[in-house]
């Protein structure tokens, strides 16, 4: 704590400048939020109750999703507080969680809408904050909001750990202090997929990007362009979609009139399901083209969306964060302990949110307070192992975990409809990490960290 | 004096003319009716008069200025007010508010923006508004909602809302349509009552009984095109007229 | 490499297909504001309903039991529950596999009743206490009840998209370039999409035939024109106009149900084509038929010249916006639509 | 009072009081207890009430008055959002120049929307307001990122100019502030059981909304509001009565899209970041309902309609099973799980569901939206408790829809 002092002092004596004449004019039951003794925000030693705030899309088109993450949420809260099979606690090479709660508080959560628009997510995260007095927000399944709402947990002094977000910039450009990323990012799948593209398809090809027309979009796109164009392959056009679109065709067509031999698909969520439907309906699976056959690049994938493209995934590489079918013993106890409470495997972002709640808590325990400053120092180049990806690094320059990344390709004869995606090659962390100062991820500071108070 | 006075007027629809090189003249002071079987191209003349309908040719001068080409508002704010055939009033305005607005119209022009002190502050308005609804007779239904009202009385809150702007000139289209015997002959009562202003009308009249109380002076109109004019006793004779009505006309 | 006039082409297809959709949503919508002088913003779900139809009729097909095979495990471990749809136990693998392939098709005829159910219960019951409403009122009434039941669909199918497949004999492409005699593979189209589009031509004649052939037609077509003279005449007016509400909620419907297999549907996809679909109707013209198919087949074409990458390129952004520019332009030229008529909805 | 008749006073001060003591009235069940989920007493709560009654308040003096239903008018809370969030990152995070060019530039695009979109009426007018906020969301969503910042939205950053402010204190970025008083900053007040919050950013927004809700009064009572109801009654008399209609609208089109972009500007000053979907047709349509839900013309309405929706937005969606089985705690567990499956499709995940069906109970069943009901309510506690029998109740009275 003491390391955090001077911080603290700082930010009271500037506070109570503007506070002390209203304070002074005011009846003694009236205490300052911000000011008071608590040196920091939601602090559960005052309130009594520990809050985390699940914050995911409950409406929308990633409702799905973001109904996997609240599942994993509450295995995560059961395992901290002991209940059910413990799940990955027994996997952890961290050993400070030991099914007590956090620092011997029981977890409580609170659950919220994002919507996945920024406004709504922000409005849900301020609510549990303020209402809720909850001290770590986690969860989101879109890049757009991720950032929005670091940002805001930033301003209002509470740690976040972000949820699916892929996008470059939440750990680039516009990180913060006190946000967490564990899943992986744009620069990473262009890192993990080339080797296995140039294996797969030589390295004279030529690619065509349809790309998502928003930040997310623009970053997979840099990213998976410049990791193919390093390796060999050009690429004769990149084209955005807009967000709205729901029928590819106008975009697909001028592929089939270029010499494009590959599509890359910047896309997710309902996009990525329509624009690759689209794209096998227009045959370009069946083409040939300079001599080579036809192929679909799909940088991000995930489970619940490959599902809404049925067969049309097969044989189509792309990437992802985590899949059930991990032999690594840390993967096998949480799909174990998710398979048994809710009667199917856990998609990646089930796992993402699960394992942010775990590294919380341990950086909780670890640091033997919850005050976001030390759980910051706690999580900053932290080394760890047992949770599914590998060993992994909480690296202290950006905040975005560093481990390994799963090439995947769609199956061709799945046994289930769980079994859609079969694991190609799991890319050793050594191959995606990158300087903190990488041209993708240029520009923005992560400031101090904030305790709020 | 000539306050009204139309030259050549031609307007077709499609292939259809309804009117046909009308030419009128109306004398300040007068109570005009203009006379004709359906489909004579009454109401379209009027209609060109109020900027509702451009004519295809011709000329349609108010007190030596040009009509044609001029919008609606411009030329009620030149002095010439209208009566519809079916009441147009402020519906879901009170019956107050709806001679209210009038009365603020001719006062502040077509466009002024007092966005900040209440109606309630503006005494002159209030006391011209609420004295003409005395002279119509409605003063104590003043905040009745204007939609509940038979529909004489909307057919006089609709005069009252045209007088209550001291008109130069007022167009009535078929004041009495539809109006049983009794609320036909009060509204002639009022409108000889408005007579003694000594505001210029035009009146559009199926029934001959109303024409001939009120007009000192009646144009026949018959396939768009005046056919006869002059003193009432003059026309109640006329042939022409005669057979407009009961021969000529494609009934 | 191929010329601008192959890319033209295609467009062209690809225009023709997305105004198919829009064409038969807006007929949908016109009809109903046109004989009812309802604003239906639940038309949108109307289409969506359809379409999970189609899903539903191929959850149905699949219905299956469930049997244990020991020599494989599932992802906990335990031994497999492998599926089989009772159709291929009574009809055989093959039979039964076909039957489950063709669900899209049998769909139609699926759909058709229970279309016509809802929206026969949806006028009765809800639309035609709103007929002297303001549109205002219409348009929160019908709102509600388009979120009512997208969250309805969304409870019993989740949010992601379900993939629903045209049956494989319409797998693949048609070949434009080989059979204009081009390079065989410059110019191809799917099946399916070509169905579609003859399909949408299909139902739409029939409706235009509907209206102008028979004497119920011509009663709801002088309706539309002037309801209270028809009224005078002493004929029903009213329960003709709920019989053309069940027949949009069809043409809505089956336009869903073929929809299906050319994007998954989702719980939310009456809603991406709401919004489109009234533009699509106010650019026709409110009230006329006519109108609302020319402009759905115009903005389906002219939204796929702007994706195209040199449009795109001499004006950013365009395809983002192309709709709602010509609606803004359509209408500061043409002050009712294309094809509008003067008076309607203007007040 | 204030220029005001004794009606409108009452209910003016009736909005002060309500404003003032909301911090109270929102929080009416103590802190441990079950019903402590409904409480809204909470700062960002409050403060989207009354910013969102003021975006309802200037939509009504459009809607409301002149009938005119714009489908687009949370394009100008957007790009009032985004001016806001540029003065904060060029000039100051003091909030009165941001609120300030919000409404300015808000003004300036409704002036360019509107001069296009009232050459038509009805839904030709309606549908040319959607069009241009939809292009206005589809852009700044994608092409117009470096402006808007796209889908993540425009936020603060810690290296942004700030000319006449600070661009970082101690590697934050500095509070919204206005003469050195954070929005942020809150007073709590702990009596028994309860706590109640006063944050000065809703403080703020309150006083900014009861002056918005004063100008709307004044604007209802004077003649230019007399002009917009006559737009709205019946526009060819008010041609033929030497008026002329389309400054009318268009003023009141201009006024109403500054409101909303004070709207806009206050949001960010309360929490800096402008999102695009604050602009889509779905935002639109959100306005336009809180409008017609409250009672569209209706002096207040609108602010109860922006109320009843947001309190929806943020309390209902935030109930899950674990908070249900909380409540029901008392009772045995059968009973409990089936109280749970039979509540579990309207809460949560299932708000959406919840709304879309009050707002057909509320349309079928009130036409004239919540005021109607408070109305009826009143009539039937007037007729049922007053002595004397109703002599007035035949006649309709025009001031009654106010």
């Amino acid at each position: 704590m003491s390391d955090f002092g001077k911080t603290i002092s700082r930010r009271s004596l500037l506070k109570t400048g503007a506070a002390t004449g209203l304070v002074l004019a005011t009846p003694t039951i009236f205490t300052s939020q911000s000011w008071a003794q608590s040196a920091f925000l939601n602090d559960p030693a005052k309130s009594g109750k520990l809050v985390l705030g699940f914050n995911v899309p409950q409406t929308g088109p990633y409702a799905d999703e973001g109904a996997d993450e609240l599942r994993a949420y509450m295995l995560a809260v059961e395992h901290l507080n002991g209940e059910g099979d413990g799940g990955m606690l027994n996997t952890f090479s961290s050993k400070a969680l030991q099914g007590t709660g956090i620092l011997g508080n029981k977890v409580q959560y609170v659950t919220g809408d994002t919507q996945t628009k920024s406004d709504a997510a922000r409005a849900s995260a301020k609510s549990m904050i303020e209402k809720d007095g909850a001290i770590m927000i986690t969860g989101g399944s879109s890049s757009g909001v991720a950032v929005a709402v670091q940002a805001l947990c930033q301003e209002a002094g509470v740690i976040f750990m972000a949820g699916l977000t892929h996008s470059n910039d939440t750990t680039g450009k516009d990180k913060r202090a006190n946000g967490f990323r564990h899943f992986f990012n744009s620069y990473m799948s262009g890192a993990a997929l080339a080797p296995v593209l140039k294996n797969a398809y030589g390295d004279d090809r030529k690619a065509y990007h349809l790309t998502a027309d928003y930040n997310w979009g623009y970053t997979t796109e840099e990213a998976i362009k410049s990791a193919t164009e390093d390796m060999g392959w050009e690429t004769v056009e990149t084209v955005k979609t807009p967000l709205a679109a729901t029928d590819f065709s106008a975009y697909i067509t001028p592929v089939l009139q270029s010499d494009a031999d590959v599509l890359v698909l910047n896309h997710y969520g309902g996009n990525m399901v329509n624009s690759l439907t689209n794209a096998v309906q227009f045959g370009l699976r069946d083409r040939i083209v300079n001599g080579k056959n036809f192929e679909i690049v799909v940088p991000l994938y995930s489970r619940l969306m490959a599902k809404g493209a049925g067969a049309n995934v097969k044989g189509i590489f792309g990437s992802t964060n985590w899949h059930w079918s991990l032999s690594d013993e840390g993967s096998k106890a949480f799909v174990k302990s998710f398979g048994t409470k809710y009667g199917f495997p856990p998609s990646q972002a089930a796992h993402t949110t699960y394992v942010q709640t775990l590294l919380y808590a341990d950086a909780v325990e670890r640091a033997k307070s919850f005050n976001p400053c030390a759980v910051v120092e706690a999580l900053e180049d932290y080394e760890f192992d047992g949770l599914g990806n590998g060993k992994t690094l909480y690296r202290g320059a950006d905040h975005q975990c560093f481990k390994d990344v799963l090439v995947v390709r769609g199956k061709e004869n799945p046994s289930s409809e769980f079994d859609l995606l079969e694991i190609v090659e799991i890319t050793p962390v050594g191959q995606v990490t990158y300087d903190p100062n990488h041209p993708q991820f240029a520009g923005g500071a992560l400031g101090t960290c904030n305790p709020g108070a | 004096m000539e306050i009204l006075k139309v030259e050549g007027v031609n307007k077709s629809f499609g292939g259809l003319k309804a009117l046909n090189e009308v030419n009128l003249s109306i004398e300040e002071g007068n109570v005009h009716a203009i006379i004709g079987p359906n489909g004579a191209g009454k109401s379209t003349l009027l209609n060109c008069f109020v900027g509702k309908l451009t004519p295809d040719t011709g000329s349609v001068t108010f007190m030596g200025k040009n009509l044609i080409g001029i919008k609606p508002h411009e030329i009620n704010q030149a002095g010439v007010s209208r009566v519809f055939q079916t009441p147009e009033i402020f519906s879901d305005l009170s019956i107050l508010d709806n001679v209210i607005i009038p009365t603020l119209a001719s006062n502040d022009g077509s466009f002024s923006f007092n966005a900040w002190n209440g109606v309630q502050k503006r005494g002159e308005i209030l006391d011209k508004a609420e004295s003409i609804l005395e002279d119509i007779g409605l003063a104590e239904k003043k905040d009745v909602l204007a939609a509940s009202l038979s529909r004489g009385d909307k057919r006089r809150l609709e005069l009252a809302m045209c007088l209550v702007q001291d008109p130069k000139l007022v167009l009535l289209d078929e004041p009495t349509a539809g109006m049983s015997r009794a609320d036909t002959n009060n509204t002639i009562d009022l409108l000889k009552r408005i007579g003694e202003r000594g505001i210029t009308k035009i009146v559009i009249e199926h029934d001959m009984h109303v024409v001939f109380s009120l007009a000192n002076k009646v144009s026949v109109l018959a396939q768009g095109t005046v056919i006869a004019e002059g003193k009432p006793e003059d026309i109640k004779g006329d042939p022409r007229v005669q057979e407009a009505y009961l021969g000529g006309a494609h009934i | 490499m191929v010329g601008l006039m192959d890319a033209i082409f295609l467009q062209i297809l690809n225009g023709l297909d997305k105004g198919s959709a829009y064409a038969l949503i807006a007929l949908g919508l016109t009809l109903i504001f046109g004989t009812l002088g309802v604003v239906n913003f639940a038309h949108g779900a109307l289409f969506m309903l359809g379409a999970f139809c189609a899903v539903t009729l191929n959850g149905i097909l699949s219905l299956s039991y469930t049997t244990i095979d020991p020599s494989r495990t599932d992802f906990l471990g335990k031994p497999l529950k492998v599926q089989t749809p009772y159709v291929e136990a009574w009809f055989g693998p093959e039979i039964g596999a076909t039957i489950i392939q063709w669900s899209v098709p049998l769909s139609i005829l699926f759909a058709i009743p229970i279309m016509v159910a809802v929206g026969l219960i949806m006028e009765r019951g809800l639309i035609k206490h709103f007929y002297k409403r303001p549109h205002a009122d219409q348009i929160l009434v019908t709102f509600g009840l388009a979120i009512v039941l997208q969250e309805i669909i969304k409870y019993f199918f989740g949010a992601n998209p379900i993939p629903t497949p045209a049956p494989p004999a319409f797998a693949g492409s048609f070949d434009f370039g080989a059979w204009l005699g081009f390079a065989p593979g410059s110019i191809i189209y799917p099946y399916w999409r070509l169905v579609y589009f003859a399909f949408a031509i299909g139902i739409i004649g029939v409706v235009f035939a509907f209206l102008r052939y028979t004497t119920f037609g011509m009663v709801v077509r002088a309706g539309m024109a002037d309801r209270e003279t028809v009224g005078f005449l002493g004929i029903n007016i009213d329960r003709r106009f709920t019989i053309m509400f069940a027949i949009a909620a069809v043409v809505a419907g089956l336009a869903g149900v073929m929809y299906a297999p050319i994007n998954s549907p989702n719980y939310h996809m009456g809603m991406d084509f709401l919004v489109l679909s009234f533009v699509v109707v106010v650019v026709g013209g409110m009230g006329s038929l006519a109108g609302a198919v020319l402009a759905g087949f115009l903005l389906g074409i002219l939204e796929s010249f702007a994706s195209m990458a040199q449009v795109v390129a001499l004006l950013p952004g365009i395809n983002q916006i192309i709709i709602y520019l010509v609606a803004i332009i359509v209408l500061l030229t043409r002050p009712r639509g294309l094809m509008g008529r003067k008076g309607v909805m203007e007040d | 009072m204030l220029g005001l008749n004794k009606k409108d006073t009452s209910l003016f001060l009736i909005v002060v009081g309500m404003t003032m003591f909301a911090p109270f009235i929102l929080n009416p069940f103590p802190e441990t207890s079950q019903l402590a989920q409904f409480n809204a007493g909470y700062p960002d709560l409050m403060q989207r009430f009354v910013i969102f009654g003021i975006f309802a308040i200037g939509f009504n003096l459009l809607f409301g008055l002149t009938g005119y239903l714009s489908f687009g008018h949370a394009a100008f809370l957007g790009v009032g959002s985004y001016a806001g969030v540029w003065m904060m990152k060029l000039l100051t995070m003091d909030v009165i120049p941001a609120i300030f060019m919000s409404m300015v530039v808000a003004g300036l695009f409704s002036i360019l929307v509107g001069y296009v979109s009232l050459r038509r009426s009805g839904i030709y007018f309606s549908i040319l307001t959607l069009a241009f906020a939809q292009m206005s969301f589809s852009l700044a969503y994608s092409v117009l990122t470096p402006i808007t910042n796209g889908e993540t939205g425009l936020q603060l950053a810690l290296d942004d100019p700030r000319i006449l402010g600070v661009s970082q204190v101690d590697g934050s970025i500095p509070p919204a502030s206005i003469f050195g008083i954070a929005m942020r900053d809150s007073w709590d007040l702990t009596l028994g059981g309860w706590s109640f919050t006063f944050n000065a950013g809703y403080y703020l927004c309150a006083v900014i909304m009861i002056l918005a809700f004063y100008v709307s009064v004044r604007i209802f009572r004077s003649p230019f509001g007399l002009m917009l109801k006559a737009v709205k009654s019946n526009q060819q008399r008010m041609n033929y009565t030497g008026l002329n209609s389309k400054p009318y609208t268009f003023a009141a089109f201009v006024i109403s899209g500054m409101y909303a972009g004070l709207a806009g500007g206050l949001m960010v000053a309360m929490d800096p970041l402008a999102g695009a979907e604050r602009m889509q047709w779905t935002a639109s349509g959100e306005v336009v309902l809180m409008t017609i839900l409250g009672g569209a013309g209706t002096l207040f309405g609108p602010v109860l309609g922006a109320g009843f929706i947001k309190y929806f937005e943020n309390i209902f969606s935030k109930i899950n099973d674990n908070i249900l089985y909380q409540w029901f705690s008392g009772l045995p567990e059968s009973v409990a799980d089936a109280l749970v499956f039979v509540i579990h499709p309207f809460i949560g995940k299932g708000w959406h569901l919840t709304l879309g069906i009050v707002f057909m109970l509320v349309v079928i069943f009130l036409p004239g939206g919540i005021m109607e009901g408070l109305r009826r309510i009143s009539a039937f506690v007037k007729k049922r408790f007053s002595s004397s029998p109703s002599s007035n109740g035949a006649v309709p009275s025009a001031k009654a829809a106010e």
